[in-house]
C-alpha cells in the first residue's frame, strides 16, 4: 500500500544521536537502533555519540553515497533547533532536504522522563512514526522572497539607538521609532554610569546627535507602532505620529517661546524628572533632548483648554511659524524586511510594598528619582536634598526593591547591586552623608564591578546584610520626616533599628506595563516574567520566534548598559545578515489545492487569515497564491472533499505517524 | 497567604523530618536567609532562633540544638515573617509549628500562666477554667432569643461557633450579644453549641500543645456531625483559622465565615439598619489572622465606613505592617512570662500608635484584643480618652432603637 | 465499566494509557521543548505530533487516533489572540466544541479529548496537563478501540468458522 | 441455458428502495436484459438459495447486494454469493457504507431489543416474549437467523470489488456501472462507481454561494421555506454537498431539500462526518465558547447528521458502550 504511493523502493537511514549521556542516559539507543533496522525500509539504523557533530553528518552523507539511502531519520534533540543542520548534510549527501525527518527523543523524552523503559519505548514509538512518514515525503523546493533592506527599530533608548547606528552605519536605511518626545531612554536619565563613573550623558549625548544627523536614519519621535503586517523580509508598518503641535521641520530650538509662555512660571510636574521638577505647557524635554523640538501638552495649555490665550509663544515665534495647533495625528505607512525590538523596561512601582512607605513618607525615593537629584541638569541642579530642601545626613538604601521576591518579582533584576553601590558613592560625594546599603547578596559579576564592589566599601558605606522589613516615622522625633529603617543584620544576628533622613529604594528592573500589547503586535512571545522571549537562551539570544524580528536591550531581561549595547550590536548584526543575503527561504510548507479533485464549494476561502485562497470564477473552482499563503493548514483540514494538500504536513504524513505512534504491543 | 486546599492536605501529616520530602516543604531549601523575618518580627531582638536561624540550623543538621532553646515561646504567631518571606516560605502555618511542638516537649518548665490555661483548657474546654455548664450563660443576657442545637436540632443555616472569651469573658459577651442582635435585625437564620462547644485550639497548636489541640479538635468535629447546617460562623479569629487551615486535615468542609466577613457580605443588607450616628473618630487595628493571614483589610473598614458618623483614621502600622497584640500563639497567657524577661508587652506597643493618632475608639475584629488593649489603655492612662470596641460591638450601637 | 471494556482491560496486563498529542509548532510545541530544557519530569504515557497550527488539526485524524488504539487525545494551541496565524486557534476551538459533543453521543468521554492553550514560555503547564490528562484517562480505563473492533468482528468469524466446517462435511 | 453473462441481485437489511431503483432503469433494463440473464433476484424471480448453490464457484459474473449486514443469514448469503461470483458489488449506500440502518451502531442489540419487543408504544408483548434463534413446536424445528451486535457495510463481511453509491443509485450511475462493467475493460478493484468529487461541483446553485460564507446561526430543514435558488449552505441550512461524493445530479437540492450524504465521501477522505463537521465547524462566526455552542446547538444529532449514511464504515463504526 504504501510502497505503491510512492515511487520507487524506499531505502530509509536511522541515525539515533547519544547527546552524549543527554539522550543515551535515559534512552538505550543501541536498543532502539536495533528494533528499528528490523522496520520495513529501513537499510541502515546506527546509533551516535554526537550526531549534530561534523562526523556525525558526514556519517550521513557517507551512508547516503554507500547505501543510496532516498530518507533520513535522525532521532536527536527538537527540530526547532537542529532541522536545518540535518537538512543541509542530508542535501550536501545529494538529497532533496525534506526527505530527512527529525525525531524529538530529548526535549520530548530523554530530559523529561525518569523510567528508562518507558523513555526508550517512547523513542521506539516516535522513531517508528517517523519511519512510516518519511514513506510519503516528496521533495520539495524552499521558495525564496527577496529581503527588504529597510529596518524598523522599536524605542530609541541606548540599545535602540546602538542598533540604528550600526546599521545606519553599515549604509542600510533605518526607521528609528520612539514614544517619547525625544530619544535617550532612561540612560538620559542616569547621572553616572557604573562602575567607571563615566557621565551618562557625556557619552550617550553625542550618539543621539548622531542618530539625528544621520542620513540613512529617519527618526520619529512621539511615535508609536500601530500595526504589523507581512513577515521577514517584507513587513509593512503602520506607526502613529502624535501631534507635538509644533512643525519640527521649523522649529530651531531657541526655546524663546518656554520664555515667552503666558504661564509666567513652571507649575506642571514634569515627567522627565519623575514629577520632582516642574515645566510649562510648552516644554523641551530635557537640555539634551533630541530632536531639539519643543512640545505643547494640550492637557495644560490654555490655548487647548480654553481657546483663548494671548498665544505669546506664538507671537515670539514669529516668521520661524513652528507653532501649529492645529498639527493632526499623522499616520505613517512602512516597508520594512527587519524589525529590532528595544522597548526596554519600566522600574517596579515602589507603592506595592506599603510597608516601604514610598508614596506615604516624603523621604523616601526610588533610585531613579535620586538620579535626577544628583544629576546636575536635573530638578535640584545636583543637588542630593529632602523634599523639603534639607541635606540629608543619614541615607538608607534599600536593595532589592522588587526583585528576588516571591510576592512581587521572582528574579534579580542585576543591575541594582551596582547601581546602589554607585548611588551610595555618589550620594556620599554629594552630601557627605552616612550611608547604608541593606542588601541581600551582593551580586558584582563583570568587569571591574567587584573592583566597584571594594571601592565604595573603603569609603566606608555602611554594608548591612539583611532586608529591610519595616519603613516608619521615627516615633521619638514625631513630624521631622526621619525614619527607621528596621532590618535584622544577619551577619550578627541583631535587629537594627537604624534612624535616617532619606531613604533609597532600590526598584528592581520589569517588562513594560504594555508589554503584551507589543507582543501581540509583533506576533512574539513573551517569557512567563513577561519579558519578550528569545528564540533560544544560549544559541539565539536576540532572535524571536518570528523571523526577522530581533531583540536588544531590556525588553528581553534585565542588562547594565554593557550587555545592552553589545545585544544590541548582536540584533544589528542579525539583520544585516539578513538585508545582505538579500532574500530569505520560506519553508515549503505551503498548502495547494488539487484542481481536479476541488468542487469550488468555496469552504476553504473565508478561513484564510492572509486570503490566500481566492475562486476562479472562469473554472468555479478555487485556488491558492503560494507567495501569500504561510502553511497553517487551516484550510487543509477544513477542505470536506479532502482535496487541499499540504506541503510536509501531507493527511497520509500525518495519519502514518498516528498509526506509527500507537502500533506498539 | 491564603492556602488552597490542596496545599492544606499537602502538610496535614508531615513532620520536621518529611518536611523537604513534598514540595511544599521543600522550599525552606529556597531560603535565602535575608533575615526579613527576624527583621520583622515583634520579638525579633528576643528571639535567640529567629526563622532565618532555624531553617539555618534545619539545613544543617543541627536543629536539635534550637529545641533547647525557649525563644520560640517569643513567637505570638502573628504572621508577620509569612506574609513578607520573599520565598513565600509557610513559617507560621507549618514551619514552627512543627519546631514548637518540640521545643514545648523539651521545656524544663512551662511558664505557670499557660501551663494553668492549657490544663483549663484541657479540663474544661476553656482556658479560663470555667464550667462548660455555663457557656451559654450569656445568652440569657442576650435580649434576644438564641437557639441551642442540643435543644433543637432542626437543620439551620447558620451554626454560629462563639468560641471561648466570647462566651465566658464579659467585654467578650458584649462582642456576643452585639453578633446575636445583628443576625436578628438581618433575619439570619442561626443556632450555636452551647454547652457542646469546646475551644477550637487554635493557640495550643500554635504553642506547641499539638496534643490538645488534636483532643480539641476531634471533640467538635464529633460536635459538627451531629448536626444538619449550612454554614459556620465564628466569632474567634483564631478559630476562624483553625477551621480554615488545620481542621480541612481531618475532614472539615463546610462553608466558613467569621463574624466580620460574614457581616461584610450581608454590607448591603445591613446598611439601612445602621441608623443611629455614632460621632467617633476610630482606628482599626488589623488581627494577624484576618489581616495578614487571610488579607481581610478592607472587609472591617467597610463596616466601620458604613457607620453613619464614624470617621476613620490609620494608625502607622495597618494591614500587612499591624502590629500583634501580643496575644496570638499563646501569647494570651505569657504575659508575666515575658515581663519577667523584661520584654514590652506588644500591646502596650500598639496602643501608643493607636493614641498617636487622636482616634478615640480603637475598633478590632479579635476576642483577644478587647481585654488586651482594655488593660494597655490602662496601663498608658489613657483610658479615660480612648476606648476599644469591637467593629461588631459598634455595629450594633448603630442599629437604631430597637 | 461494563462487561465488553473489562474484559479488554482484564486482557492488558498493567494498562498505560496511550495519549496521542498534536501541538502546534510555535507554542504549545515550543513549551514542551522549554519544559525538556527545563528538565521537568512529567508522565511518559503522551506521544507528540507537530502540527504548524492547531488550525491545522483534522477532526480525522483525532478519530483515527482513537481507531488506531489512542485512549486520549490532546490538542495544543496558542492562547487565543496569540495564534502565529492569527486565528488557527479559533478554528480549532470551534471543531473541538462539535466534535466533543459528537463523542459524548459515541460514547467518548469528555476526558479522553482535551484542547489546552499553552503558550511557548508555559513548559510547567505542559507537565501539569499532562500529569493530570494521564491520570483522568487511567481513571477512566482504556478506550481500546481497535480490541473492542475485534470483538465485534468475532461474531462473524464464528460463522466463517461454521461455514467452512460445513463445507468439509458435505465434501466428505 | 444461454451462454449470456449470469446476473445476480440480492438484498440485505435495505428498505427494497434499492431494488426499485433497478427498476427505475426503465426501458433500459430490456438493454439489460438483452445482455445477460438474471440468475438470482428474490424480490422478482423465484429462484432458491440451492439453485444458487448448485452453480459451479465463480459462475456468475456480477453479483449486487444492497443492504448493510445485521443477521447471520445476511452474511451467510453475502458469502455464498461472494464465492459463486467474478464481480460482487455493494449496491447502494446501506451496502457501502451501512447506511441508515447503521445508525443502530448508536445504541447496543440489548437495547434494540428492549425498545423493539418491549418499550415501543406499539407493542403488546406482556411477557416479553424474544425471538429465538431455534425452537420446536410439535416436532417441528423453527429457525431464525441470529440478530448481531453490530450492522456492518459489506465489505467488513466479504471482499467487495466495486461499489455503486447512493440511496439508492440513481439509473444513471447504475447504467454507466452496468455498461462499464459488460464493456469488459474494468476499472480497479476496490473503485467507487461514481464521480470523485464533491456534488457542488454539479450542483445547480454553486454560483450563489458566497465566497465569504460564515454562519451565525443554522436552520433545520422543516423549519421554514427556503429560497429555491439560493444554495442552501448560504441560508444556514446543514448540506452535506461539500463532503458528499457527486454523481446524483444533486436531485435533493432540486427538491429543494439539502444533501444528506447518501453517495458517501469522496475517495480522499476517511470519514465524511469528522469532514464536514471541520468545515462547518471552522465557519462558526464566534470566538467564545458559549457563543460558539450557541450557534452549534441547532445540529442537535451531529452522528445522525453526519453520519446518516455511513456510521457502519466511520472511523469509530459503533457507539462505544461501557454503561447500560
Amino acid at each position: 500500500m504504501k510502497a505503491m504511493r510512492t515511487n520507487g523502493e524506499i531505502r530509509i537511514g536511522f541515525y539515533i544521536c547519544h547527546c552524549g549521556t543527554n539522550i543515551a542516559g535515559m534512552v538505550d539507543v543501541k536498543e532502539v537502533a536495533q528494533y528499528i533496522a528490523t522496520l520495513p525500509g529501513v537499510v541502515v539504523s546506527r546509533d551516535y555519540r554526537y550526531m549534530c557533530s561534523d562526523p556525525g553528518q558526514a556519517l550521513i552523507q557517507q551512508d547516503i553515497q554507500e547505501h543510496n539511502l532516498n530518507r533520513i531519520i535522525v532521532a536527536s534533540c527538537s527540530p526547532l533547533l537542529h532541522e536545518q543542520t540535518f537538512r543541509s548534510a542530508a542535501e550536501k549527501g545529494g538529497l532533496n532536504p525534506f526527505y530527512m525527518q527529525m525525531v524529538n527523543i530529548r526535549e520530548h523524552d530523554s530530559w523529561v522522563h525518569e523510567d528508562r523503559v518507558a523513555a526508550t519505548q517512547k523513542a521506539k514509538d516516535l522513531s517508528r512514526a517517523a519511519i512510516q512518514r518519511v514513506f510519503f515525503h516528496k521533495p520539495l523546493e524552499r521558495k525564496r522572497v527577496p529581503v527588504n533592506p529597510d529596518v524598523l527599530i522599536v524605542g530609541g533608548g541606548i540599545a535602540g539607538i546602538h542598533s540604528a547606528l550600526t546599521l545606519a552605519n553599515a549604509g542600510k536605511h533605518v526607521y528609528l521609532v520612539e514614544r517619547e518626545p525625544s530619544i535617550g531612554g532612561h540612560m538620559a536619565m542616569f547621572d553616572k554610569t557604573f562602575p567607571t563613573l563615566d557621565c551618562a550623558a557625556c557619552i550617550l549625548t553625542p550618539k543621539m546627535t548622531q542618530v539625528k544627523a544621520h542620513p540613512n536614519i529617519t527618526l520619529w519621535t512621539y511615535s508609536e507602532v500601530m500595526a504589523v503586517d507581512g513577515f521577514v523580509g517584507n513587513f509593512k508598518v503602520t506607526v502613529k505620529r502624535k501631534p507635538r503641535y509644533i512643525r519640527e521641520d521649523l522649529c530651531v530650538g531657541c526655546l524663546e517661546c518656554i520664555e515667552a509662555c503666558v504661564y509666567k512660571d513652571a507649575r506642571f510636574p514634569d515627567e522627565f524628572n519623575l514629577g520632582l521638577g516642574k515645566r510649562k505647557p510648552v516644554y523641551m524635554p530635557f537640555p539634551q533632548a533630541v530632536p531639539k523640538v519643543v512640545v505643547i501638552d494640550p492637557e495644560t495649555c490654555i490655548q487647548f483648554k480654553s481657546g483663548k490665550c494671548k498665544q505669546t509663544c506664538v507671537e515670539v515665534c514669529d516668521d520661524r511659524n513652528a507653532i501649529d495647533f492645529e498639527q493632526k495625528e499623522e499616520i505613517r505607512e512602512i516597508e520594512v524586511g527587519t524589525i529590532i525590538i528595544a522597548t526596554g523596561f519600566q522600574t517596579f512601582d515602589a507603592r506595592r510594598i506599603p510597608y516601604y512607605g514610598y508614596s506615604i513618607y516624603p523621604n523616601v525615593f526610588t533610585a531613579l528619582e535620586v538620579e535626577r537629584l544628583i544629576n546636575s541638569a536635573g530638578p535640584t541642579g545636583g543637588e542630593v536634598v529632602l523634599r523639603d530642601g534639607r541635606k540629608p545626613e543619614k541615607v538608607a538604601i534599600v536593595h532589592c526593591v522588587g526583585s528576588r521576591d516571591e510576592n512581587t518579582n521572582r528574579w534579580c533584576s542585576r543591575v541594582c547591586c551596582m547601581y546602589s553601590l554607585k548611588l551610595a558613592h555618589l550620594i556620599k560625594e554629594h552630601t557627605d552623608a552616612e550611608i547604608y546599603n541593606f542588601y541581600i547578596d551582593i551580586r558584582a559579576p563583570g568587569k571591574s564591578m567587584e573592583e566597584f564592589y571594594n571601592r565604595v566599601a573603603e569609603e566606608g558605606v555602611h554594608l548591612i546584610r539583611g532586608k529591610v522589613a519595616d519603613i516608619y516615622p521615627d516615633p521619638s522625633v514625631p513630624n521631622n520626616g526621619r525614619l527607621i529603617v528596621q532590618a535584622e543584620d544577619t551577619l550578627i544576628g541583631k535587629i537594627l533599628r537604624i534612624p535616617v533622613d532619606m531613604v533609597v529604594l532600590s526598584v528592581g528592573l520589569e517588562p513594560r506595563s504594555d508589554a503584551q500589547e507589543v507582543r501581540r503586535l509583533f506576533n512574539i512571545t513573551c517569557s512567563t516574567e513577561g519579558f519578550f522571549l528569545e528564540r533560544h537562551p544560549k544559541l539565539a539570544p536576540v532572535n524571536t520566534f518570528t523571523d526577522g524580528i530581533f531583540l536588544a536591550g531590556c525588553c528581553q531581561g534585565p542588562k547594565d548598559i554593557p550587555d545592552t549595547v553589545a545585544q544590541a550590536g548582536a540584533a544589528a548584526a542579525e539583520a544585516l545578515a539578513l538585508i545582505d543575503t538579500g532574500y530569505v527561504e520560506l519553508e515549503p510548507n505551503t498548502a495547494y489545492i488539487v484542481e481536479e479533485d476541488c468542487s469550488g464549494c468555496k469552504s476553504c476561502i473565508p478561513l484564510c487569515p492572509y486570503t490566500a485562497i481566492s475562486y476562479l470564477e472562469d473554472k468555479k473552482k478555487a485556488y491558492i497564491n503560494e507567495a501569500l499563503c504561510k502553511g497553517c493548514g487551516v484550510c487543509v483540514a477544513a477542505c470536506p472533499s479532502g482535496s487541499i494538500k499540504q506541503n510536509l504536513f501531507e493527511d497520509e504524513e500525518i495519519y502514518s505517524e498516528i498509526e506509527g505512534v500507537l502500533a506498539y504491543a | 497567604m491564603v492556602m488552597t486546599h490542596e496545599a492544606i492536605r499537602s502538610v496535614c501529616d508531615i513532620t520536621l523530618e518529611t518536611l523537604t520530602g513534598i514540595p511544599e516543604g521543600r522550599n525552606v531549601l529556597t531560603c535565602i536567609q535575608c533575615g526579613m523575618c527576624a527583621g520583622t518580627c515583634p520579638y525579633g531582638e528576643y528571639m535567640e532562633y529567629p526563622p532565618r536561624k532555624i531553617i539555618a540550623m534545619l539545613r544543617a543538621g543541627l536543629i536539635e540544638e534550637v529545641f533547647h532553646s525557649d525563644s520560640l515561646l517569643n513567637c505570638v504567631a502573628c504572621y508577620s515573617c509569612m506574609a513578607k518571606c520573599p520565598r513565600g516560605i509557610r513559617l507560621t502555618e507549618v514551619l514552627l509549628p512543627l519546631v514548637k511542638e518540640r521545643v514545648f516537649e523539651h521545656l524544663p518548665e512551662v511558664p505557670r500562666e499557660l501551663q494553668t490555661a492549657l490544663q483549663n483548657t484541657l479540663r474544661y474546654g476553656n482556658p479560663q477554667g470555667l464550667s462548660p455548664a455555663k457557656r451559654a450563660e450569656w445568652i440569657k443576657t442576650a435580649g434576644v432569643p438564641i437557639r441551642i442545637l442540643s435543644q433543637n436540632p432542626e437543620p439551620v443555616d447558620v451554626l454560629w461557633f462563639v468560641e471561648c472569651y466570647t462566651s465566658y469573658h464579659p467585654r467578650g459577651q458584649d462582642n456576643s450579644r452585639a453578633v446575636a442582635k445583628l443576625f436578628h435585625a438581618l433575619g439570619v437564620d442561626f443556632a450555636i453549641l452551647g454547652n457542646e462547644e469546646r475551644c477550637a485550639g487554635e493557640c495550643a497548636r500554635l504553642v506547641g500543645e499539638t496534643g490538645l489541640f488534636d483532643t480539641l479538635r476531634e471533640r467538635n468535629m464529633g460536635v459538627f456531625r451531629k448536626y444538619r447546617f449550612h454554614q459556620i460562623v465564628t466569632s474567634g479569629a483564631h478559630a476562624y483559622d483553625a477551621f480554615k487551615y488545620i481542621y480541612p486535615c481531618y475532614g472539615f468542609d463546610y462553608p466558613l465565615e467569621h463574624i466580620t466577613t460574614f457581616f461584610a457580605k450581608h454590607l448591603e443588607a445591613l446598611k439601612p439598619l445602621l441608623t443611629k450616628k455614632l460621632n467617633y473618630k476610630v482606628t482599626y487595628h488589623d488581627s494577624c489572622c484576618l489581616g495578614r493571614h487571610n488579607g481581610f483589610y478592607e472587609e472591617p473598614r467597610a463596616l466601620l465606613q458604613a457607620i453613619p458618623g464614624v470617621k476613620l483614621v490609620e494608625m502607622t502600622h495597618n494591614r500587612i505592617s499591624s502590629l500583634c497584640c501580643g496575644g496570638g500563639g499563646g501569647g494570651m497567657w505569657l504575659d508575666t512570662y515575658y515581663k519577667s524577661r523584661g520584654m514590652e508587652r506588644l500591646s502596650d506597643r500598639r496602643v501608643k500608635e493607636a493614641i498617636q493618632t487622636g482616634a478615640d475608639v480603637l475598633a478590632v475584629s479579635c476576642p483577644y484584643e478587647v481585654s488586651r488593649f482594655e488593660d494597655a489603655l490602662k496601663l498608658a492612662g489613657y483610658d479615660d480618652r480612648m476606648v476599644v470596641r469591637d467593629v461588631v460591638e459598634l455595629l450594633a450601637e448603630s442599629l437604631g432603637g430597637d | 465499566m461494563n462487561k465488553e471494556s473489562n474484559d479488554i482491560v482484564a486482557t492488558s496486563r498493567e494498562w498505560e494509557p496511550r495519549i496521542v498529542a498534536f501541538f502546534c509548532n510555535w507554542c504549545t510545541y515550543t513549551a514542551a521543548d522549554l519544559a525538556g530544557v527545563s528538565r521537568m519530569k512529567y508522565a511518559p504515557n503522551v506521544r507528540i505530533i507537530r502540527v504548524m497550527c492547531s488550525g491545522r488539526i483534522d477532526p480525522q485524524f483525532v478519530l483515527d487516533a482513537f481507531a488506531k488504539g489512542a485512549d486520549g487525545v490532546l490538542i495544543g494551541g496558542c492562547h487565543p489572540g496569540d495564534c502565529h496565524y492569527i486565528e488557527g486557534n479559533y478554528k480549532a476551538l470551534r471543531r473541538f466544541r462539535l466534535l466533543r459533543r459528537m463523542l459524548q453521543d459515541m460514547g467518548i468521554e469528555d476526558a479522553r479529548l482535551r484542547l489546552e492553550w499553552v503558550s511557548a514560555s508555559e513548559g510547567e503547564k505542559v507537565k501539569s496537563v499532562i500529569n493530570d490528562m494521564v491520570e483522568k484517562v487511567k481513571a477512566l480505563g482504556p478506550l481500546g478501540l481497535p480490541a473492542r473492533f475485534k470483538e465485534w468482528d468475532r461474531e462473524i468469524e464464528a460463522l466463517e468458522e461454521e461455514i467452512r466446517t460445513e463445507e468439509v462435511e458435505a465434501n466428505v | 441455458m444461454s451462454d449470456k453473462p449470469k446476473v445476480a441481485f440480492y438484498w440485505c437489511a435495505s428498505c427494497g428502495g434499492c431494488e426499485e431503483s433497478i427498476v427505475d432503469l426503465a426501458e433500459d433494463i430490456l438493454m439489460v436484459l438483452e445482455a445477460v440473464d438474471i440468475i438470482f433476484w428474490p424480490v422478482a424471480l423465484d429462484f432458491k438459495k440451492k439453485d444458487v448453490e448448485a452453480l459451479p464457484d465463480g459462475a456468475i459474473l456480477v453479483t449486487m447486494i444492497n443492504g448493510s449486514i445485521r443477521t447471520s443469514e445476511q452474511e451467510a448469503m453475502a458469502r455464498l454469493l461472494r464465492r459463486k461470483s467474478k464481480i460482487l458489488i455493494a449496491y447502494g449506500a446501506c451496502a457501502y457504507l451501512g447506511g441508515i440502518p447503521s445508525l443502530a451502531n448508536q445504541f447496543s442489540r440489548e437495547r434494540i431489543l428492549q425498545y423493539v419487543y418491549e418499550e415501543a408504544p406499539s407493542v403488546q408483548n406482556s411477557d416479553r416474549t424474544r425471538p429465538v434463534t431455534r425452537f420446536q413446536d410439535d416436532g417441528r424445528t423453527a429457525t431464525l437467523p441470529e440478530f448481531r451486535n453490530v450492522t456492518r457495510s459489506l465489505d467488513q463481511v466479504v471482499d467487495v470489488d466495486y461499489y455503486l453509491p447512493g440511496c439508492a443509485p440513481t439509473p444513471k450511475i447504475l447504467k454507466e456501472a452496468l455498461l462499464t462493467l459488460l464493456s469488459g475493460n474494468l476499472p480497479p478493484r476496490g473503485t467507487v462507481l461514481a464521480p470523485d468529487i464533491a456534488l457542488c461541483d454539479e450542483c445547480p446553485r454553486k454560483d450563489t454561494k458566497p465566497t465569504d460564507l460564515c454562519f451565525t446561526e443554522f436552520k433545520r430543514p422543516h423549519w421554514t421555506q427556503f429560497d429555491p435558488e439560493k444554495c442552501l449552505l448560504a441560508q444556514g441550512v446543514v448540506c452535506m454537498g461539500p463532503a458528499t461524493r457527486g454523481g446524483c445530479e444533486a436531485l435533493c437540492i432540486k427538491g429543494n431539500m439539502p444533501c444528506t450524504g447518501c453517495f458517501g465521501p469522496t475517495s480522499r477522505v476517511k470519514d465524511q462526518g469528522a469532514k464536514i463537521l471541520s468545515s462547518l465547524a471552522s465557519s462558526v462566526n464566534a470566538k467564545d465558547e458559549a457563543e460558539i455552542d450557541r450557534i452549534l446547538s441547532n445540529i442537535p444529532d451531529p452522528v445522525g447528521t453526519f453520519y446518516r449514511y455511513g456510521l457502519a464504515r466511520s472511523l469509530l463504526r459503533r457507539k462505544v458502550v461501557t454503561k447500560e
